[in-house]
């Protein structure tokens, strides 16, 4: 697949078509993979890749890059799970569609580089999908994990193989993944006592250092400016002084993002104290399907989205109560 | 938890302008009686009522918030409240999630003809939170009363 | 630095019962910033109103804080005071411990303590707020009515008898609308025509009123009090002020086979017509599409004939730009497509019509000369069905949900009329609930049954047969007797829903008036501002607000033409400056205000911007239009970054409030 | 089961919004089997909505619906009657016993025309 | 040649051999091989409407998964086996907690979940072959006969499930006929119902129905009735007498083809 993406924006650089590609080059380790804009078929030629590693969502970066005026359009590969977020993000204008050349990708499902770790395998040099497996290279030589041990957490719940917007496909179009799983945690949670979730969100989240890390990543979180660094807003602050902080910040952020959020699941990769944010922004979209029907941000460039619309027989806000006595 | 039998809770009420704080001034006019712990911020339209400001009342030692607008249908700006109900059912479902106890948040329409109604509701509501006691979970320690 | 005042009334007792005044006044007096502090048996009387202005004068006071009654009360009354002693009047709060505090409680200390809190909540908004000038905007002094039915006739003639110039764009060739096809008028059975064509008469010739006939809006823009409004007159191929309306050209006109709309193809016309003998202007038009001469440059005979020279063959489209301080929607009503009720066989056989043919066939201007007869034959009928709620209360796709309110008194007008002149004719009516509200509408509807003998039947028609006979053999449901009946019928008549006009949602959009999932424009307020648009200067005249009748359209046009009067004598209009607006460094352009916008008062630039680098960079930027903004505040808290905040209520102001409050 | 469970049964099997009847009659006025039923088809959902039902399983109506769908095709409301009365049906063949059509009866009514269809169908209709 | 797995369904491979031979061999003329499922079962001529029913629908959950796994389509002639096919397809696709209950039962793997595509033969006349090529490939023209087209209740509704042509004012067969070269009879009972299996527990009801179709018919002149459903077929013939002749779409389609010229019976 790495060789296809290669020959194809190859070709789009030479038919004059983009003149830049966005996509993903090995950093210091080859499991550390980031996103990168090559200008040329040799820069190509030596740092693409397209691997079990590359999870980074590539669609946040089109704010900037495709605004660059006179730069003529971009490539950018996007994963499945990726085209959502960047229709999200075309969708509320923050990206100059005319710019972009959007290549959908197949995925066969992104590997967390830290549960191979965890596996004992060190020395990664590489990654390969081969059949159930992940193939890894490493500096000992090859060693097999299995997919459903070395997947990223937001892989083992796909939404979906099937690209919401994109002008052109490499590969089969893929088909929506039934939500088995994707709900899971976000139900345990439910159904713990108040204290319990107190207590667990109490752990997880006195963890945060405020490092913005998720609010960099995100393709939702995309503001030219965070309304915590808005002095108008009255909730301007930098450093988290009391816990209070974090789960005013973790709150406003998924509010925020309600609604917009793609389930993209970078926040809690990026998280360098593993938060699983993740479950903050799955309860409103698992609230949003069920009290205003299933609705998935970014599958469509137009349309509102549920924090910007009504219909007149809404639900209470009393059913939060309701349900909780369920 | 243990209930202290002198607590008395900090409650802020949200209210619009054309229905809700008319609400809470008719039950002034009739001299319908509520505890004293309420105090009502006027606000254009309950849509105005930001989750920030709900967030920072809780930081600063308040107990229980309370969002008062125009019955569904009725609003002064025709759609204002509708998102109000979007918003703030999101806003508390997520808010029990993290383990904040239900009864601290509430959304009530009052029209401002049901002075009766408003005065009962922050009857209820000061009660239901009075029974919990008093805001650890979201409280900024730092901002602690005595 | 802030200089505060803050005064507090005692209301006589009423306050001061139950509120130690001078207590709040030593306890507010301590705030910071707070310069002057007094109280005053009667803030609102003059000479507590003269306390206010000489303090603000003599302690140069920057904001006044009031503790008192509701501000719903006299906010107004203390900002003119400030104003008067120059002071802006939105630096004025208002602390209301009267009605949220001395009246529900009795304990003393309690209250104190509160109306303590809530002043300093005052004077805490109070140091946030800035001086605001409400914004003054011009009224062209002149309304545009669109849609030229009973509706728009009505609301235009109110106007323009008030002295102001009204304008009537119409998309057919002449005005009348809907009314000028029906027979009669229910529950009075007046005829629709002697009526109606009076006033389409005084709308000619009132000289406030100009009627683009034959034309549509292209474009708006602009706010209230300002619209600009482009109006394409389409080609009539006629010169309007040379045509005299002879008629001599539609006499002539060698292609005579063109269904004739106005009869809903019952007879024909031909390729130029004037659509019936009363219209207005009574002006000829050619119909582009089956005109020879425009086709294939062959014929030319009308214009041989024509001796006022009025035809033009080269006329085009002209584009017309008018000024507007108002403008009026009347856009009306289309009869629903039956066709997608196959069962009732309307394209199987020509004896099933609408209800609105059936008043062709009735009408003594009509294609038959008022003779009811069978489209098929020609022949008398004598059993006719009639059915209701046919797509009306239906809630499938292709129904509407809604009931259509007209159809159950037209067609018991139908019914005894038919009975009345035709006694020999059976007629039933297969319903589902006859609703009569209206003044002597049930009295009407009983009389119909009781008196001329219409047979109304509770129930429904499954199906509809056509036979061989030329028979429509009705399969109906009796639900009273619980029995099924096959009615042998000679003609079947749907009362059809009525829908909106099809090009009430473009012209909505173009007004950024919002409207229902039916295509209704919806009202500001459901009771109380019935025929005014959310958005301002957009008014609602007639069924392109929900299905009415005559008696109910007219009233209501009259209400919309005194909501437009009452605008259009204004010289000028006083904005609310409590609206909002975006900082443009903080907005990312993303529509979420946009979606949440009652009254689409936020669109979007592209901005250029320099950047730190010396680079320029183009955003997408929201811009709030203060004239459209009423202030609600749903796109502040739509808006992810903050860059939306609302004057008068700004987020830090209600942030002060809090913390005041849970000090 | 009482009322409210029989009820609710038939609404959930079915998938049919009884209460959304406007109780217009355009079921019973399209049935091709009216007049071979007790019970018609706007009753079956009335009563359902009442919760009257029993005095529908006791019916021979409920043998009578052909499944033609001329109901669900034109009722204004979306109700569906056609699937309220097979509901009611399945809950009464359902039961021990209840069988409507046995196998031994099959030999009685033979034709030598009757297609293999006839017989399935029905056996599907009217047995468990 | 177009390959398209075919489910003939109880009937055609019993009483009305007929209408599978000729379907076939009317197939193969325009382009198409039907491939027979292996080992399909009855579809059991009804669909049950209970969303709780499993049981009932296994049959048509198999052919559709079969179909799935070859090439995607399955074609029906007859309306029954097309319409129990089609609703148990759209089951599948509405309604996850059936498919995944059958998933399981069945051990399909993958799930199925409603993927293949159930088409009737006159839909592949329709929309793939078209009248046009048909009217080309008629041998010889049926001219002058007044058919009537008999669609019955299986073939249009639940027309929001089946989507097979317009519910009350359906034109297919009407099309097909003119495509034969004779000419179409239009009549209002050419939707309703025939008694269906009510003839074999109550044959004066079934009666009752095909009288009125039948007569409906006749009097706006028709001297033959097609139909694609041998349940209508034989309630046609068997419970109303009268001067029509009934046939099915497939017998006067081969005859149009000439493909009854070699002494095939009819």
């Amino acid at each position: 697949m790495q060789e296809r993406l290669k020959a194809r924006a190859r070709e789009l650089l030479g038919d004059g078509v983009v003149t830049r590609v966005l996509g993903w080059k090995k950093g210091e380790f080859s499991y550390d993979i980031t996103p990168a804009v090559f200008e040329s078929a040799e820069e190509l030629e030596r740092d693409f890749v397209f691997d079990g590693f590359c999870g980074a969502n590539l669609s946040k970066y089109l704010i900037q890059e495709a605004s660059k005026p006179g730069k003529g359009k971009i490539l950018v590969f996007l994963k499945p799970c990726d085209s959502y977020s960047y229709g999200e993000l075309l969708k509320e204008h923050r990206i100059a569609k005319e710019n972009v050349y959007a290549v959908g990708i197949p995925c066969e499902g992104m590997a967390d580089a830290d549960r191979i770790r965890a596996r004992g395998i060190d020395g990664i040099l590489g990654i390969e999908h081969e059949g159930e497996d992940f193939l890894v290279h490493t500096l000992y030589g090859d060693e097999r994990v299995s997919v459903k041990e070395a997947l990223a957490e937001r892989c083992l719940s796909c939404k979906s193989k099937r690209h919401a917007s994109c002008d052109e496909l490499i590969g089969e179009e893929g088909e929506d993944v039934p939500d088995d799983v994707r709900f899971t945690e976000v139900a345990r949670l439910e159904a713990m006592t108040p204290e319990e979730r107190f207590e667990f969100w109490r752990g997880e989240l006195s963890r945060c250092v405020r490092c913005n890390a998720c609010r960099n990543v995100c393709p939702a979180c995309s503001c030219e400016n965070c309304v915590f660094d808005n002095p108008a807003s009255g909730i301007s602050q930098k450093a988290a002084a009391d816990p209070f902080e974090e789960n005013m910040y973790h709150i406003i952020r998924a509010f925020h993002v309600a609604g917009r959020c793609t389930d993209c699941g970078e926040c809690s990769r990026v998280c360098p104290e593993h938060i699983p944010l993740h479950l903050l922004n799955r309860k409103f979209i698992k609230d949003i399907d069920e009290l205003y029907g299933a609705y998935r941000a970014g599958e469509s460039e137009d349309g509102k989205n549920p924090l910007v619309s009504y219909t007149e027989g809404d639900v209470e806000p009393s059913v939060v109560n309701e349900r909780g006595r369920a | 938890m243990q209930v202290n039998e002198e607590f008395v809770p900090t409650i802020v009420a949200f209210c619009c302008n054309w229905c809700s704080y008319a609400g809470a001034d008719l039950s002034g006019t009739n001299r319908l009686p509520y505890p004293a712990n309420v105090k009502i911020i006027r606000v254009p339209c309950s849509c105005r009522v930001n989750p920030t400001f709900i967030l920072r009342a809780f930081q600063r030692g308040a107990d229980g918030v309370i969002i008062c607008g125009c019955h569904p249908g009725d609003c002064h700006y025709t759609t204002g409240n509708y998102y109000t109900r979007r918003r703030m059912t999101l806003l508390f479902s997520m808010l029990d999630y993290l383990g904040i106890e239900r009864a601290r948040t509430r959304v009530e329409w009052v029209s401002a003809a049901e002075g009766q109604k408003f005065a009962e509701t922050m009857r209820s509501f000061v009660k239901d939170v009075t029974a919990l006691g008093p805001n650890r979970r979201l409280e900024d320690l730092r901002c602690r009363k005595d | 630095m802030q200089k505060i005042g803050v005064f507090v009334c005692h209301c006589g007792t009423n306050i001061a019962a139950t509120v130690d005044v001078k207590a709040v006044v030593d306890a507010l007096a301590k705030e910071p910033s707070v310069v002057f502090a007094a109280d005053y048996p009667y803030m609102c009387s003059e000479s507590g109103q003269n306390l206010i202005k000489d303090a603000i004068r003599e302690h140069e006071l920057t904001g006044v804080v009031i503790c008192s009654c509701s501000p719903r009360m006299h906010e107004v009354t203390f900002r003119r005071a400030a104003a008067s002693a120059g002071l802006n009047p939105y630096l004025v709060e208002v602390a209301n411990i009267r009605e949220q505090c001395s009246w529900i409680h009795k304990d003393k200390a309690e209250a104190t303590e509160k109306a303590i809190i809530l002043g300093r909540a005052a004077i805490a908004k109070a140091l946030l707020n800035a001086p605001l000038i409400a914004g003054e905007s011009p009224v062209t002094k002149r309304a545009l009515v669109i849609g030229g039915g009973i509706a728009g006739i009505q609301t235009a003639l109110d106007i323009a008898e008030a002295g102001f110039p009204v304008d009537i764009v119409e998309q057919k060739p002449t005005i009348g609308g809907k009314m000028a096809q029906i027979d009669k008028t229910f529950p009075t059975l007046d005829c629709s025509a002697c009526i109606l064509t009076p006033k389409m008469v005084e709308c000619a010739q009132n000289e406030n009123i100009r009627i683009f006939s034959y034309s549509e809006v292209e474009s708006v823009s602009g706010f209230v009090g300002s619209f600009t409004v482009k109006i394409r007159k389409k080609a009539r191929y006629v010169d309007e002020v040379k045509c005299t309306g002879c008629g001599l050209c539609t006499e002539k006109c060698p292609v005579k086979n063109v269904p004739n709309e106005f009869n809903l193809g019952f007879d024909n016309r031909r390729a130029v017509y004037i659509p019936f003998a009363q219209a207005i202007p009574k002006i000829a038009v050619i119909d582009p599409d089956r005109c020879n001469m425009l086709k294939n440059g062959k014929c030319g005979l009308c214009s041989r004939v024509c001796e006022a020279g009025a035809i033009n063959y080269k006329q085009t489209d002209e584009i017309v730009e008018e000024h507007y301080g108002a403008i009026v929607a009347a856009t009306g009503y289309e009869i629903s497509d039956v066709t997608r009720y196959g069962e009732y066989a309307y394209t199987e056989s020509k004896d099933v019509i609408t209800s609105l043919e059936f008043e062709r066939l009735t009408n003594a201007a009509g294609p038959t000369g008022g003779v009811l007869l069978r489209p098929s034959d020609g022949k008398h009928p004598h059993t006719i069905v009639f059915i209701q709620c046919v797509g009306s209360r239906c809630v499938l796709e292709k129904g509407k949900p809604y009931c259509s309110k007209i159809c159950c008194m037209y067609t018991a007008k139908h019914a005894m009329l038919t009975r009345e002149k035709y006694p020999d004719t059976e007629v039933y009516v297969f319903y589902i609930d006859v609703r009569t509200p209206g003044k002597n509408f049930d009295e009407f509807y009983r009389r119909a049954a009781e008196e001329f003998g219409v047979h109304y039947i509770k129930g429904a028609v499954g199906k509809i047969v056509p036979r061989a006979d030329g028979t429509l053999d009705v399969q109906a449901a009796d639900l009273i007797m619980d029995e099924q009946l096959r009615i042998s019928a000679d003609l079947v008549v749907l009362a059809a829903a009525i829908e909106p006009s099809k090009t009430a949602r473009k012209l909505a959009t173009m007004l950024t008036a919002s409207m229902d999932t039916n295509d209704f424009f919806t009202e500001a307020h459901p009771k109380l501002r019935p025929v005014e648009s959310p958005t301002a200067g957009i008014f609602l005249s007639g069924v392109c607000q929900g299905p009415k009748d005559i008696p109910e359209t007219v009233s209501q046009a009259g209400a919309c033409a005194a909501k437009v009067i009452g605008l259009l004598s204004k010289n000028k209009l006083t904005g609310n400056p409590c609206v909002a607006h975006s900082d443009e460094l903080m907005c990312n352009g993303c529509s979420s205000c946009a979606n949440v916008c009652p009254y689409g008062a936020i669109t979007y630039l592209d901005k250029e911007f320099r950047m730190p680098d010396r680079t320029t960079k183009v955003r997408r930027v929201a811009s709030v239009n203060p004239a459209v903004c009423q202030g609600c505040g749903a796109c502040t808290v739509a808006c992810p970054s903050g860059a939306m905040d609302l004057s008068g209520f700004s987020n830090s102001q209600i942030m002060a409030e809090v913390d005041a409050i849970c000090r | 089961m009482n009322k409210q469970d029989l009820k609710e049964e038939i609404v959930r099997m079915s998938g049919s919004a009884v209460e959304k009847c406007m109780r217009c009659g355009k079921c019973s006025a399209s049935c091709p089997s009216y007049e071979d039923m007790e019970y018609h088809p706007h009753e079956f959902v009335y009563l359902v909505e009442k919760g009257d039902i029993e005095k529908l399983m006791a019916s021979e109506s409920i043998y009578k619906c052909l499944t033609c769908f001329a109901c669900v095709e034109r009722c204004p409301r979306g109700v569906e009657p056609a699937k309220v009365v097979e509901a009611v049906r399945l809950i009464v063949i359902r039961e021990q016993g209840m069988n409507r059509l046995k196998p031994d009866d099959i030999p009685g009514l033979w034709d030598k025309d009757l297609p293999q269809q006839a017989i399935v169908t029905a056996m599907r209709k009217y047995t468990k | 040649m177009t390959k398209i797995a075919y489910y003939p369904g109880c009937t055609l491979k019993n009483k009305a051999r007929a209408l599978d031979e000729e379907a076939r061999a009317a197939a193969r003329l325009l382009g198409y091989e039907f491939e027979e499922i292996d080992e399909w079962q009855c579809c059991g001529g009804a669909f049950t409407t209970s969303r709780d029913e499993i049981a009932t629908k296994l049959a048509a959950a198999r052919a559709l998964t079969w179909a799935r796994d070859h090439g995607g389509r399955v074609v029906t002639v007859c309306s029954a086996c097309y319409n129990v096919l089609k609703q148990t397809n759209a089951a599948f696709r509405t309604d996850s907690e059936f498919a995944a209950k059958v998933s399981r039962y069945e051990k399909t793997d993958p799930p199925y979940r409603g993927e293949a595509e159930v088409v009737h033969w006159f839909e592949l006349l329709r929309d793939e072959i078209g009248f046009d090529k048909l009217r080309a490939a008629v041998k010889k023209p049926l001219k002058g006969r007044k058919i009537a087209p008999y669609y019955g209740c299986l073939l249009l509704r639940p027309s929001e499930t089946l989507a097979f042509d317009s519910p009350e004012n359906p034109t297919v067969m009407e099309d097909f006929i003119r495509a034969l070269g004779a000419e179409p009879v239009r009549y209002a009972m050419r939707n309703e119902c025939c008694g269906g299996y009510l003839t074999l527990e109550d044959r004066d009801a079934a009666k009752k129905r095909s009288a009125a179709v039948l007569s409906s018919a006749v009097e706006m002149g028709a001297d033959c009735m097609i139909t694609a459903c041998p349940l209508c077929l034989y309630n046609l013939t068997k419970n109303a007498a009268g001067p029509l002749e009934i046939r099915y779409f497939t017998d006067v389609l081969a005859e149009a083809l000439g493909l009854k010229e070699g002494g095939e019976n009819a």
